[in-house]
């Protein structure tokens, strides 16, 4: 048992209207810069547009105050429980650690914010500093030799690589015949989908007893057909691969490409690399290992780094240095073009440029290996608890480890769906697993370096409260949550059904009755 | 003898030797090392990183803004590039809101913990609805380009076709990423633009046409800044076909210029980094897509898309919508793919539509375009250069033409810049056909003053 | 009734500890820019202050990561009711309005924030342009001819008035002589406090059955011993003192200083000022009036004005323009020297002045109409409640309204800090009165232009359901608060007695068992 | 047409004339002017304000942005200017917590619905209790200057006398804002200091120590820098001759010098202002009040001050501990005077505090120790040049002696604000009898490039 207590909380609950229902007619809330007199009398008032392109009524959005627009936006951020909030290690996968509060202060300057993406390279060398300096910072940490920092996020950095794939073996002129993408049961949906995406056959590895892909079946689906191969390593089992180098082996000596999920790289960083696993390419999620913001999801950024043999086929351009300035580099020969507008998402560059600053060789070490004991701690005492387990092979975690509550969904019928809305009581987040569960009744728990061992605890004490309810009274759980912003959803055919569905306030309103609304 | 206490870092709280001896204990191992047994030897990474000494913050923010002093923002220039990301006023509430806490490094998790971000996005969703007029907004994307390779797409499954026409007076980069995102399923075939006034050449798009169409896209604005005027002719030369016709805005243009469901577009996209959001050399941008409120449509949107349920007490919860279609349910058979896309961008836009409302919005089109209209008209003056090239109407950016001034837009440029000025985007090489032509962005942050300014100093160098 | 209902809130409640019980040995928040190796190699290690003066134990702070400081801070600023999250106007006398998101974003600049006070004039010019040009400003809304900005507050501002009143007196050779100051039972503490500060005997006037001071008691105490009258008008009873011309005519025929204290000037912006009605000084408050932020209780600022004839008393120095740059003008010949150091609150002023700027002649105009019209539509509404009245005059209020609950703590038992704690569950401040009550069971709101009709009703509705429930059910508000961030305190002993006191964790551990407390 | 939408401004959502006469005629009036009948015709302000136009937020921040561009900052320059206001690292969680909405706006509430900032206040209070060693700690006041006057009235209040004594070595405006604030009741005496060491002259100070001295005040590091270093016997001598020991004190300073209750003091006071507040051009001051825990001290306290005490279910809840004492409660008899003090400057001196920690603080002083002292080991190489002017141990100030160059301090600046300098403050009109003197200032944040720049430039001109 955790000498901790899950704490006394209740979410902030403002019982806030939607927007739309803050409008009164006649208020404003922002002035804006309009026309001045004097160009007007010289040009007119007339809006001379062609008249069938005019539009003809006001957009019906709502008219408020300035103070009720901020009011209402600020109410709903408490009632939004971010990482600076809580103990943020239940968003397995997710890889929430701190982001510093200093790098968000670096980019809060017109020097960053208002940066357009066309001037001169000249009149942004400072920028480009930073994405070389980055550049080789990412070459050291994965032994790599070029990258590109154009992918708005982890599944465009996933697309862009199958794109390389399939460019490589189109320059090779087999890009018919090699048309088949090898992943793993646990790699993330966007390696699959991103492939398919580009024209490819997914084949999926199934996973031994020990949550691994077997050699044996890579060997039986290797062929000329091959394309690529797709893996993060450990994946979200947490579980590291140890004959990663003998899957890329064989895998590049079919004439694949081999490309390495690195999203979450806190198990790793510093400790093994991406080239010595014998990998072609790579890609870190810079808000995620990288310590940038998640914001609420994106915009973010996927580090997109390759071989010397691949660098012509990087999305163009990428940032040189010729001694005196920086510029873009757009000889590409092979360039898969681009893949997202401008230049990705520099801000977040910078923001990764200086958590790394931050730390150095040393810090960064720290970095994994604190994941890493982080990690094992949690899986340690989370085995303890009643109903919880841990599939797969005993240990071999390293950064996060995917649970499951089959046991105790089968002995009290709490599910962990039930258990996530739970935890919402005790201020956490709880995040189960990709669709669909292969572990049944999953939880996926990444406690990176960011937590303190009383943050830990004080997890796993919620944990463990639940599921002493689970024994002794389930429908506490089962009727969760019960100290939130709202309590649980009362039908959730309003997702599926499309008599029901709204994802907008006019699509509500034309469906439902406002009476089965409160406000 | 000064301090030299062992201490963690800051940022790792258990990086401290004598916390993490109790936490081995506790597993009952050794050392830390042995959690990296299950790595072979050989895949050990033994040589120093040699990165950079490691920096307080107080150095730390030396350092970096040392760096970034080296830039020449837009705020230390007078600007007028636009192309596809745009300076525009940034109501200081829209910062607020995407700087707080909770929302900056908020992510991933359901109604009952991050409600306010859902919440939020929900309304984000509805506030696009109503400027596009349509019942249908996914969660925010990448960017336009992906928006509109997206809506291509699903104009693909939803007509099982697979070519799509695009007028050549598009971005040139965003023609790549659709072409791209769009390979190798769907084959991009363009129709040539009016010389003289930019619009779609009907005659050619006819003629293209075919039973394997599945979407006409074009833009409104243009990228070349001019209206197409016959999105209704085209809109109805698609269904003719049994193409849909999907077309890409600008917002900002959405207070004065028709919202294209009113010109028979089936399926809308669009660019949301002028809602609220700094440039950030491009990091501004977020894409987003609208239809029609049909399943057929629904079901192959690839995004995020929150709707809105009673809970059991009667208060508004939110959830995905037909989670089912993406491949965050089906990796194989969902569309396309999502991960992290552009959230905060969303919101954020959400708190600039509700900041502006009705009026705003209006106003800022007027603003722009009477802005825009002005700098044109002064610009004509400069003997020997002509804004705007094409015969149309325009929104916010417009060619001028500096082919009879002698000057090329590199030089003029180059002067300008000396002058505190960030002049037009460059044509000649994206379209050689020009010759030497700019691409100017005038919005509602471009005083008079600022437009007078250009003017003369462009009348002194040409 | 009103038509809304109080809202269904609950406060975020994280259960958070003292910071001291995050106490971990070894974390730490923050590194510092320590000493280059190449000045310890040149001056050595040693710290060598005299052994006597040397700290010979570190100081017990707590040692905390960075995160989970952060964490601490966040969780406490969510358990806070700021102005721009709840519909303020509850707090009466305290002119709670929008202070604009823009105006920080000003003062987020090294071109403020490091700016050192005593840099040259020359270097400074900005700061002192747009100090100068507030000046300017500040006299057009007063009627005064010169300002200061020294005074870090309203009751720094009455001090220093105090001050000037002393030395003009003590110029004339009536400092003996002239040793009363004349102030009302409405006006603030700190008018009389600080008039006694300085050496005054403090003569407060009595209000009539309207709420006002009458001309009869002034004239029986205005005499040769009189040195100055204070009043503010409206006073805190929101009632305005229509003979104020009266007042100060009497007592500056009789050589007395009259001074006003327009703290909360919203009544009265544009529509009537200080000179005309015969004050030859005032000030205002920039953190209330003039829309800056109140900073949970300062920095803050008092705008000091004063008449031509008083400009030589004003502390030194004050910001001039002599057509070409900005300067500090210190040539005032009898000036009170020095209040604070250096020159008040700067970021204050830049606050202010943005904020009349973004409303001209016009706006400040609406300031004034709104926020009269928004309290007089709340008086109108409250006196609808059962048990709640206004004391004195009826009508003639302007931007607030001083009410008590007497008759309804007669009938129930609820007084007005029942109400108070009440007010918590829905989300609302709710200020009593300065103390002691002049009126009984008194509560003061002052609903300023900020707020719309629909947040007035909001308000509304809190009351009416809590006057409901004094009827019905007292106990429910006597043991309010029920959905705040904790529940009522147990023993308000541990406030004044010394055996029970303690204002830091020190003294609490020294004084009480840990079993007291929860944590 | 463009768009002539009346509407409120956004600040004011009922200044809609719509709105206005909603509400009018539930009041039960025709018109606005009414409610403002009370005011006499003829106080009525008819003229127009004459206030500048109205500028929208974009033009106002381009407008302010364009004045404050004029000011050259300390972070434009390399700074040497303190005296009383210092150049400190500011973490950036002291930025984010004191800029966080909540905090920025709130203000009067109870524990109820203020919780967080009652919370914020006592740990405040109990850090700087940790910091200097003394169990009673105040709620922030305006800052060091008042709070040395406040701690010299309750210092006469205590003793019931009327003297106090004061070391002239002293910035001169802090003693006039003293001085005012202790009239009428009270009495400054001056002790000069050794003319070699800076060190209260001991035998002058016995003889000016009476039965009717309330207090003897010093600060430590003086204002002039030098350590005080006889505290003890200053502190005895107060206390043979019936009086308070009261110190100044420079928190930066306290992890490497003995906080003043360690050396007799029975009032300590200083300024908050190092600890996480940025300068803003004096904006960043705050002052404090520290002694023991006995009811003469407490009672003596003008301001607030926060306990805590449980509540029902055993949560820590705050409160005002003994309120009677101030004028808040009682005009006349309370003590001195409270209002809107610097609240904000405490929550974020706490969160320096936390962050910082024991290691943190023993390491800010051993920084500036060091700093300071090798500041003071190269300016002494230049010829003519003399740091420090005292024989004393200095900490982060010191007195530069320029006497031997021949040049003013005035014409030194000069040359060195040309090259990018802010040097230390001229003394030579404060403290005429040092001749060309200057103080100069030395904190973490001086790199040794810096303080090496500064010598080299002095050095190129003297
Ligand atoms: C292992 C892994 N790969 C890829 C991704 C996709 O990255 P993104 O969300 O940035 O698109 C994730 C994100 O959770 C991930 O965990
Ligand atoms: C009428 C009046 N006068 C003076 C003051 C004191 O001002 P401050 O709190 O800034 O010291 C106040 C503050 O509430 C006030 O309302």
């Amino acid at each position: 048992m955790s000498s901790k207590q899950p704490r006394n909380f209740h979410a902030a609950k403002w019982d806030e209207p939607l927007i739309f229902e803050l409008h009164k007619e006649g208020e404003r809330g922002v002035l804006l810069p309009t026309t001045e007199e004097e160009i007007i009398s010289h040009i007119g008032e007339e809006i001379d547009l062609p008249e069938q392109m005019k539009r003809k009524e006001k957009p019906k959005l709502p008219e408020i105050s300035q103070v009720r627009v901020l009011r209402h936006y600020l109410r709903l951020s408490q009632q939004t429980l971010g990482a600076d909030l809580n103990i943020d290690i239940g968003q397995g996968t997710c890889t929430m650690k701190y982001a510093p509060k200093v790098n968000e202060q670096l980019i809060r300057t017109s020097k960053v914010s208002s940066m357009h993406p066309l001037q001169s390279e000249h009149t942004a060398q400072g920028m480009l500093e930073i994405i070389y300096r980055f550049d080789q910072m990412m070459q050291t940490l994965s032994g790599m030799d070029y990258f590109s920092f154009q992918p708005g996020g982890g599944s465009q950095a996933l697309y862009a690589m199958a794109s390389i794939v399939k460019a490589v073996h189109e320059k090779n002129g087999e890009g018919k015949q090699r048309n088949e993408i090898i992943t793993t049961k646990f790699s993330h949906p966007s390696a699959a989908a991103s492939a398919v995406l580009k024209g490819f056959k997914v084949i999926i590895l199934e996973h031994d007893e020990d949550g691994l892909p077997t050699i044996e079946e890579l060997k039986s689906v290797v062929s000329e057909r091959t394309a690529g191969f797709i893996t993060s390593n450990p994946e979200d089992t947490g579980i590291y691969n140890y004959k990663i180098k003998e899957f890329t082996d064989i895998v590049r000596e079919a004439g694949g490409i081999c490309y390495y999920d690195q999203a979450n790289a806190n198990g790793t960083l510093s400790i093994t690399r991406a080239r010595e696993a014998g990998f072609d390419m790579c890609f870190f999620n810079l808000h995620k290992t990288f310590g940038a913001p998640h914001n609420s999801g994106g915009p973010a950024s996927g580090a997109l780094g390759v071989i010397e043999e691949l660098k012509d086929f990087l999305p163009a351009p990428i940032v040189d240095y010729d001694g005196e300035k920086y510029f873009f580099n757009h000889d590409l020969k092979h360039s898969i073009g681009k893949i997202r507008s401008f230049h990705g998402v520099p801000q977040t560059i910078v923001r990764a440029y200086a958590w790394v600053r931050s730390l150095g060789d040393e810090g960064i070490r720290q970095v994994a290996e604190t994941a890493v004991l982080n990690n094992n701690y949690v899986y340690h005492k989370v085995l303890q608890i009643k109903g919880a387990e841990a599939p797969y092979i005993e240990g071999s975690r390293l950064e996060q480890v995917r649970y499951n509550w089959e046991k105790m969904a089968k002995e009290t019928g709490v599910t962990t769906d039930d258990i996530q809305r739970r935890m919402t009581d005790f201020g956490f987040h709880y995040w189960t697993s990709h669709h669909p569960y292969t572990v049944p009744e999953p939880v996926t728990v990444e406690p990176t370096e960011a937590y303190s061992k009383e943050d830990l605890d004080e997890y796993i004490s919620a944990l463990e409260q639940i599921s002493k309810e689970a024994y002794e009274q389930p429908d506490k759980v089962k009727r969760a949550p019960h100290r939130s912003v709202i309590y649980q959803i009362a039908d959730e055919s309003y997702f599926d059904d499309p008599d029901k569905w709204a994802p907008t306030w006019r699509a509500f309103k034309k469906k439902h009755k406002k009476e089965v609304y409160k406000y | 003898m000064t301090n030299k206490h062992l201490y963690s870092h800051p940022y790792i709280p258990n990086s401290h030797p004598n916390i993490k001896r109790q936490m081995l204990d506790e597993i009952g191992i050794d050392s830390i090392d042995e959690l990296f047994k299950v790595i072979p030897e050989e895949l050990h990474f033994n040589e120093t990183l040699n990165l950079p000494k490691a920096l307080d913050e107080f150095r730390l923010k030396r350092h970096v803004e040392a760096i970034l002093e080296k830039n020449e923002s837009a705020d230390d220039m007078i600007n007028f590039l636009g192309a596809g990301c745009w300076q525009h006023f940034v109501p200081a509430v829209c910062d607020e809101v995407n700087q707080r806490a909770e929302f900056l490094n908020d992510y991933a998790g359901k109604t009952y913990e991050d409600f306010g971000r859902w919440q939020s996005l929900f309304e984000y969703q509805s506030l696009v609805g109503e400027l596009v007029d349509m019942d249908i907004v996914n969660n925010p994307m990448y960017d336009w380009a992906q928006a509109a390779a997206t809506s291509i797409r699903m104009a693909g499954r939803i007509t099982g076709r697979t070519e799509f026409i695009i007028p050549k007076a598009i971005h040139p980069e965003k023609l790549v990423i659709i072409k791209n995102y769009c390979a190798p399923h769907m084959t991009l075939i363009q129709v040539d633009y009016e010389k003289d006034s930019g619009q779609i050449n009907l005659a050619e798009l006819k003629s293209k046409l075919s039973k394997n169409t599945a979407a006409i896209y074009f833009e409104n604005p243009s990228f070349l800044g001019f209206i197409e005027e016959q999105g209704q002719e085209i809109s109805d030369l698609a269904h003719e076909h049994g193409a849909l016709s999907v077309v890409g805005v600008d917002p900002s243009s959405l207070g004065v210029l028709a919202p294209p469901a009113h010109y028979g577009a089936d399926i809308v996209c669009g660019e949301l980094q002028p809602l609220g959001m700094h440039m950030n050399y491009g990091g501004g941008q977020a894409g987003f897509i609208a239809t029609r409120d049909e399943k057929k449509y629904v079901e192959q949107y690839p995004s995020r898309m929150f709707g809105i349920a009673p809970t059991i007490e009667g208060e508004y919860g939110f959830g995905d919508v037909m989670m089912s279609r993406t491949s965050m349910r089906d990796r194989i058979n969902g569309n396309e793919f999502i991960g992290t896309m552009t959230a905060l961008w969303g919101i954020t836009a959400g708190v600039y539509l509700s900041l502006l409302g009705p009026e705003g919005m209006t106003e800022l089109g007027e603003t722009i375009f009477q802005k825009s209209k002005y700098a044109m008209k002064q610009l004509s003056t400069i003997p020997g250069v002509k804004a705007p090239l094409f015969k149309s109407a325009h929104f916010k950016e417009f060619i001028v033409d500096f082919n009879d001034t002698g000057k090329t837009v590199e030089e003029i440029n180059k002067y300008l810049q000396e002058n505190g000025i960030f002049g037009g985007l460059d044509l000649s090489k994206i379209f050689p056909e020009l010759g030497e032509c700019a691409l100017y962005c005038v919005t509602e942050v471009h005083s008079k003053e600022a437009i007078d300014h250009l003017v003369h100093t462009i009348n002194e160098y040409v």
